[in-house]
């Protein structure tokens, strides 16, 4: 009983802050909410057993890159969101055709996987995934991704310096 | 009942949480008291003297103070997260200290474990998840106040907390390795737990092999908290109060509050990783040790009746003789022999905390404020590549170990 | 058994010379380039002669020792037909002649050319170079196979192409180089077409296994010309190619543009006759190839009547040896044709060593004269250079056949089995006869003309000079082994044995479908005092002696005789001056016709109107559509939203069908 | 009482279409970033899912690399926006189209109507 009642609530959670991200014309609002589905989408993945990522999903995600955003945002005082309409095709086709994916996509999710369930929340979190599991998995089969993304990322580094640098 | 035998662990830890909440909001308020007392004396001030005996009741006036004041919001303020911003920081400092266990697992009450309201198998990340968390409280504060020095505030906090929290989490992860779990119980028992001592009495605490990691994290840990010599987000100095300058009465509080309870998180986390949490430092066989609290604070007692017999004049002297009474009272419950083994983990714990509370105040009371690009520069340039090259080296020796063992 | 095991070392250790000057030579400095050119040649040749004396105790059962060190290539499945080809290195009687000959010479060589490059540029260049040519050259004599035999015989090439053209500062010998490389590569043509339709007929590239298949089959006759005959005529025109027999010949004289030590290795010791020694090593198809081997023989003497003749006039002393080495090379195959490969092979040896001889020794004069090369303006010399004269004077002694030297022995065997071989025909003889005449009248003039008489330069500007000793001890030793590397055929003379034919027969013999008679038979009933005798006043000896007379009378006696007999006979002349105009005919029916094709027809047609069309079109039409789709660029980011979306939509709508297709 | 596991799978569904369209709908630069974010969240949750379902880790090793790809990604930018403000440009994405067909057409910061007028020219 109790799984079901915490998925609704951090659905219903992650689903209206989303909405609110579009809605809200205040950048700190559309980040905040972001920040709730993030928090909504961790209590998930501690339901579905994945401590370690809805862990990971907290430190990295919501504490850090979440921060960077808002810390942006408080540096440039990104004042109110104008809400200018140039696109004529965003209006027109943009926003429909978005909405019929969203649509399209749920539906065809649920048909793919109809019925088929899975652990609850308390069975999931005894039965959870262990991290030295998901560390050997990640440091032996997926070896050569992690070393790649370390590259990836010290670019990613790299490139936000030369970018941010005073030009002169 | 039906629904309390079904679930009896949620109730437990909500009891458990309730009485926790308790114990921690009055450890809060005394710990403002305590640290006032030590800057005073560090200073040879009297610190907070007049309200009760050495100002015991001084706390109680101050809250009574910042619930009684005006509560004013800025009107250009953006009210919904200036709201938000000092609840997000209380709450989630408190949350934190939900995961720390003061005494062993295995002690339990009506089946329940006595000291440890969740003993979750990574109870580490989740405690850093959470502290992560902590630092919107701060940056909205600032951004919400809409004036400039809380912005001002809030960007450095922001920049700070961010860039230190990754030297904090780095210095950590040697002790990781070491006890090979993230599972506050299994790290405490780790080396010491299975009976460890060096010389037969020198314990094995983590801090030993960790001792770099553990310098790092303890400096980590005071800009983590953002106070001196890491105050830069509430420098009176330059920025009024920083980013709770708009902020009065209870809002103020809470922040206030929400300091020292993550200065309590640290302290904890430091004696759990690396001075072997609520463990005894001396060996199972000295039997006296059970003795030592009951021991303490009939001490406590008796210092408390001399002095209220010699010093003290008229409400004070009452004041100190409930302490008196009290203090006797719960020393000679603690010397029974079916309680003394309860008592002994919160004890020994709680001591080991009050040792880095009084470091903290002793570095407050002794060092000026860094300027902001030198605290940049150090968090960058000394403190992350130190905590690394211990990660690295660690790990290193323990593969070395491993292999030739 | 050491180096039988390990016969790469003796290609490794060139290659590695090469490798080390031509990558750091720049910066070493002299000595050190020549410690390592002539170290590794030197090493070379210790290592060949180890292998000879390995060899040398090897049981008959065993040779030839074929080692494969790795699959090289491999197409098609493990059947009998498959392609599969190792890298494998062979030694047998044949490959020791041309392994000591080539690696010997090479190292005298090498060592001369140390005091002749003294003041050239790109020294380590020109070590490097040569270097690789004996790595290639060794790969070509050691191969097992036609296809690592066939890597050596481009490899040598390409050298000798790179060493034509060393100053490549000078125009003529970058023609000359790119004249020699597109002359070989004709004759390459043929002779890779002969390789791919050697593996058709024998299924393999091996020799052991093609000589077994080609035994197996019935041999050509004179009437009927089969596979084997075109296999054999298709080898040999790589051979007219590479060792310049008409109608290919025209490289090499222009060949002479590069260094004197590199004419005499390459273009007269070891790559032309590359030729030669592939004919011999193929002996057991030529043998049954009666067509082929007529039509080599031919082609030998033809060239070597030719070539003597074109050698009469010259006045170019490096030209004159380039024509006579021509003549030689006829000589060579005019005996591998008439079926005496030993002959052919014998005489390629002493013709290593007196023609090398001679070059180096023209390479010492030109030294001595200070870049001079024409003889009309040498003479007298004489005295002057005493060392070189008396070696050339060897070598020539050698190279006309007079006896007692290398190439009586040699020279007189081919004409030999020329007149009285199993396949021997009297024109034949008559061709190698008039050649050996003209061979030693031409010889001697140049003898004369260059040391006799009295100077016709200028002394006071040319101060003639000996060379150092570094160029005149390998002209030393040269001398020695042209005057005494023949008598190991001595006995033959007097009906005795050819040690030299001896040794070689099991090469010659295994699968010749009829045992040759590498020794010609003597002729019978005669004391061999008597047949000594009547060697030695044999006709070509005869000649040779009258040649040499002929040239003291027309150069010495009284030297304006030549041009009056050039006035009188001016049109013959004129046509042996210039080369019987072949040049000119090849620039006319060959070059000039492709030249015109390829830049009216192929550059200002083909390439001008129908691919440049082709790419601008697609370029005009790829900018249109451009131009029109740009127009979707609109610069607003939530436009290219919409398009992603829109995308993503198709994308998944089409997914979503194609799942419910592959459900259902 | 368990949770189906196409519960999870559609509340994915769902969030990320609503990535897609805030990704249409927001101009802010900033908040375009956040709706990629929120897509690639969505997408994790269904990665977590399906590692669930299927009890494997794969999936869950998978969101690892997401989120780094997303840390980069972030940082690389949210340098741009930097440089955007630094310039004196403003954060709108749709008055940021200097590669647009026309050139570099600079909008004043005004009304949408002059805006539109300069988009024409």
């Amino acid at each position: 009983m109790i799984p079901l009642i915490v998925f609704f609530a951090c659905a219903l959670l992650a689903v209206a802050s989303a909405v609110t991200l579009i809605l809200a014309r205040e950048p700190i609002h559309s980040a905040l909410s972001l920040i709730n589905v993030m928090v909504a989408l961790a209590i998930l993945y501690l339901l579905l057993g994945a401590e370690f990522i809805s862990a990971v999903q907290i430190i990295v995600y919501a504490g850090a890159i979440m921060v960077l955003f808002v810390f942006v945002i408080m540096l440039l005082n990104a004042g109110v969101e104008e809400r200018t309409d140039y696109s004529k095709l965003a209006k027109y086709a943009g926003l429909p055709l978005g909405f019929f994916l969203l649509i399209e996509i749920a539906r065809w999710m649920y048909g793919s996987s109809a019925g088929s369930t899975i652990a609850n929340g308390a069975g999931a979190i005894t039965g959870a995934v262990s991290t030295r599991d998901l560390s050997s998995e990640l440091f032996r089969q997926y070896l050569f991704n992690f070393e790649a993304t370390s590259l990836l990322i010290l670019i990613a580094i790299l490139g936000a310096l030369v970018l941010a640098r005073k030009n002169q | 009942m039906g629904f309390i035998s079904e679930h009896s662990v949620l109730v437990a830890s909500l009891i458990k949480v309730a009485v926790l909440l308790f114990i921690v909001m009055t450890a809060l308020a005394y710990l403002t008291w305590f640290e006032r007392k030590v800057v005073a004396h560090i200073q040879s001030r009297w610190g907070p003297y007049y309200v009760g005996a050495h100002g015991l009741l001084q706390p109680l006036a101050d809250g009574l103070k910042f619930l009684f004041k005006e509560d004013l919001t800025p009107p250009a303020s953006d009210k919904l997260v200036y709201v938000l911003a000092p609840f997000l920081a209380l709450s989630l400092s408190l949350t934190a200290i939900a995961l720390i266990p003061f005494g062993p697992p295995n002690l339990r009450l009506f089946g329940q474990p006595l000291f440890v309201v969740s003993n979750i198998d990574i109870g580490l990340l989740f405690l850093f998840a959470i502290t992560s968390m902590g630092v919107y409280g701060v940056a909205l504060a600032g951004w919400s106040s809409n004036s400039k020095y809380p912005l001002l505030g809030g960007l450095r906090s922001s920049a700070q907390m961010i860039s230190y929290e990754v030297s904090l989490t780095i210095s950590v992860v040697g002790v990781l390795l070491l006890a090979g779990s993230l599972n506050f119980n299994s790290i405490i028992e780790g080396p010491q737990g299975q009976g460890g001592y060096w010389l037969h009495f020198v314990p094995k605490w983590n801090v030993f092999p960790q001792i770099i990691g553990f310098l790092c994290y303890l400096t980590a840990a005071v800009a983590e908290t953002n106070r001196i010599p890491f105050d830069l987000p509430e420098a009176e100095t330059e920025l009024v109060a920083g980013f709770h300058t708009e902020y009065s009465s209870f809002k103020f509080a809470m922040f206030f509050m929400a300091e020292y309870a993550n200065m309590i998180t640290v302290s904890c986390l430091a004696t759990i990783l690396f001075f072997g949490g609520w463990l005894s430092p001396f060996p199972e066989t000295w039997r006296w040790q059970l003795y030592l609290p009951g021991a303490g604070l009939i001490a406590l007692g008796i210092y408390c009746a001399y002095d209220a017999a010699t010093r003290m004049r008229g409400l004070a002297r009452l004041q100190l003789s409930v302490v008196t009474v009290l203090a006797l009272g719960i020393g000679a419950v603690c010397l029974l022999p079916m309680v003394a083994p309860y008592v002994q983990g919160p004890f020994w714990f709680t001591a080991k905390i009050l040792v880095f509370l009084f470091f903290y105040v002793w570095v407050r009371g002794t060092l000026p404020r860094f300027r902001y690009d030198q605290l940049m520069s150090f968090g960058w340039k000394l403190l992350l590549p130190v905590s690394l090259a211990n990660l690295v080296v660690t790990a290193a020796v323990i593969v070395f170990v491993t292999r030739h063992a | 058994m050491f180096m039988l095991n390990y016969m790469w070392i003796i290609l490794a250790l060139p290659i590695l010379g090469a490798a080390v000057n031509g990558l750091f030579g720049k910066r070493l400095p002299k000595a050190a380039v020549n410690s390592v050119a002539i170290g590794s040649v030197a090493l070379t040749f210790a290592a060949v002669c180890e292998l000879v004396r390995e060899f040398w105790y090897l049981p008959a059962s065993q040779i030839p020792w074929v080692k494969s060190y790795y699959t090289w290539m491999v197409a098609g499945d493990y059947t009998a037909q498959a392609f599969h080809i190792n890298f494998a290195l062979q030694v047998d009687q044949l490959t020791v002649i041309m392994l000591l000959t080539v690696s010997f010479v090479g190292l005298l060589i090498h060592i001369y050319s140390i005091g002749y490059m003294e003041h050239e540029g790109g020294y380590y260049r020109y070590f490097s170079y040569l270097n690789l040519f004996m790595f290639f050259m060794l790969t070509l004599v050691m191969g097992a196979n036609l296809a690592v035999m066939f890597v050596g015989w481009e490899g040598v090439g390409l050298c000798s192409y790179l060493l034509i053209g060393f100053w490549f500062h000078k125009k003529s010998a970058t023609d000359a180089g790119k004249k020699a490389f597109i002359t070989t590569r004709i004759g390459d043509l043929a002779f890779m077409v002969g390789i791919l339709l050697a593996f058709w007929t024998f299924g393999s590239l091996t020799y052991s296994a093609m000589f077994q298949q080609a035994a197996k089959m019935t041999p050509d006759t004179m009437a009927h010309a089969g596979t084997l005959t075109a296999i054999a005529v298709l080898l040999f025109v790589g051979a007219i190619g590479k060792s310049a027999q008409l109608p290919l010949y025209v490289w090499l004289p222009d060949a002479m543009e590069g260094p004197t030590p590199v004419s005499a290795l390459i273009h007269a010791a070891t790559m032309v006759t590359a030729g030669v020694y592939m004919v011999a090593r193929m002996n057991p198809v030529y043998s049954r190839a009666p067509i082929a081997m007529m039509l080599v023989a031919v082609v030998g003497g033809i060239t070597a009547f030719y070539a003597a003749t074109i050698a009469l006039v010259q006045t170019d002393i490096k030209k004159v040896l380039a024509y006579s080495t021509i003549s030689q090379l006829g000589y060579m195959f005019l005996g591998c044709g008439v079926g005496a490969y030993a002959a052919g092979i014998f005489h390629l040896m002493t013709h290593a060593f007196f023609k090398g001889l001679l070059f180096l020794t023209a390479g010492s004069v030109i030294h001595a004269m200070g870049g001079e090369q024409d003889m009309t303006k040498m003479g007298g010399l004489r005295k002057k250079i005493p060392i070189t004269y008396w070696t050339m004077l060897i070598a020539t002694l050698a190279i006309a056949g007079i006896p007692g030297f290398a190439g009586f022995f040699s020279k007189d065997e081919i004409l030999e089995a020329a007149k009285s071989g199993p396949h021997a025909s009297q024109w034949l003889w008559a061709l190698g006869v008039a050649a050996a005449g003209l061979t030693s009248f031409y010889m001697f003039r140049l003898i004369f003309l260059t040391f006799f008489g009295k100077p016709r330069f200028d002394e006071h500007k040319v101060h003639v000079h000996e060379s150092p000793w570094k160029m005149t001890i390998p002209l030393m030793i040269l001398a020695f082994l042209s005057t005494f590397g023949g008598w190991v055929a001595a006995p033959r003379l007097a009906g005795g044995i050819d040690y030299f034919s001896r040794f070689l027969d099991p090469v010659f013999s295994s699968y010749a479908p009829s045992p040759v008679v590498s020794e010609a038979a003597a002729t019978p009933g005669l004391s061999p005092v008597a047949q000594v005798l009547l060697a030695l006043v044999g006709i070509p000896v005869i000649l040779a002696v009258i040649g040499l007379l002929v040239a003291w009378w027309f150069y010495i006696k009284n030297p304006n005789a030549p041009k009056q007999l050039a006035q009188k006979l001016h049109g013959l002349y004129i046509l042996l001056l210039n080369k019987y105009y072949v040049d000119e005919l090849y620039l006319g029916a060959i070059v000039r016709p492709l030249l015109w094709l390829s830049t009216k027809v192929l550059w200002q047609f083909v390439d001008a109107t129908v691919i440049d069309g082709a790419v601008n079109g697609t370029a005009t039409v790829a900018r249109e559509t451009g131009g029109e789709v740009r127009e979707l660029q609109s610069g607003n980011t939530r436009s290219y939203a919409s398009w992603v979306a829109i995308g993503a939509v198709g994308f998944t709508m089409l997914l979503l069908a194609f799942i419910g297709w592959a459900v259902r | 009482m368990s949770v189906p596991i196409s519960y999870y799978l559609v509340l994915s569904g769902i969030l990320f279409g609503l990535g897609v369209v805030a990704f249409v709908f927001k101009r802010n630069v900033i908040t375009v970033f956040m709706s990629i974010e929120l897509m690639l969240n969505a997408v994790n949750l269904a990665f977590v899912a399906f590692a669930r379902a299927h009890q494997q880790l794969d999936g869950l090793v998978f969101v690892f690399f997401v989120i780094v790809v997303a840390a980069a990604e972030a940082a690389v930018g949210l340098a741009i926006v930097m440089m955007m403000a630094q310039n004196g440009q403003s954060l709108n994405v749709e008055r940021a189209h200097s590669l647009g067909e026309g050139g570099p057409t600079y909008l004043p910061g005004g009304s949408a109507a002059e805006s539109r007028e300069a988009l024409k020219s």
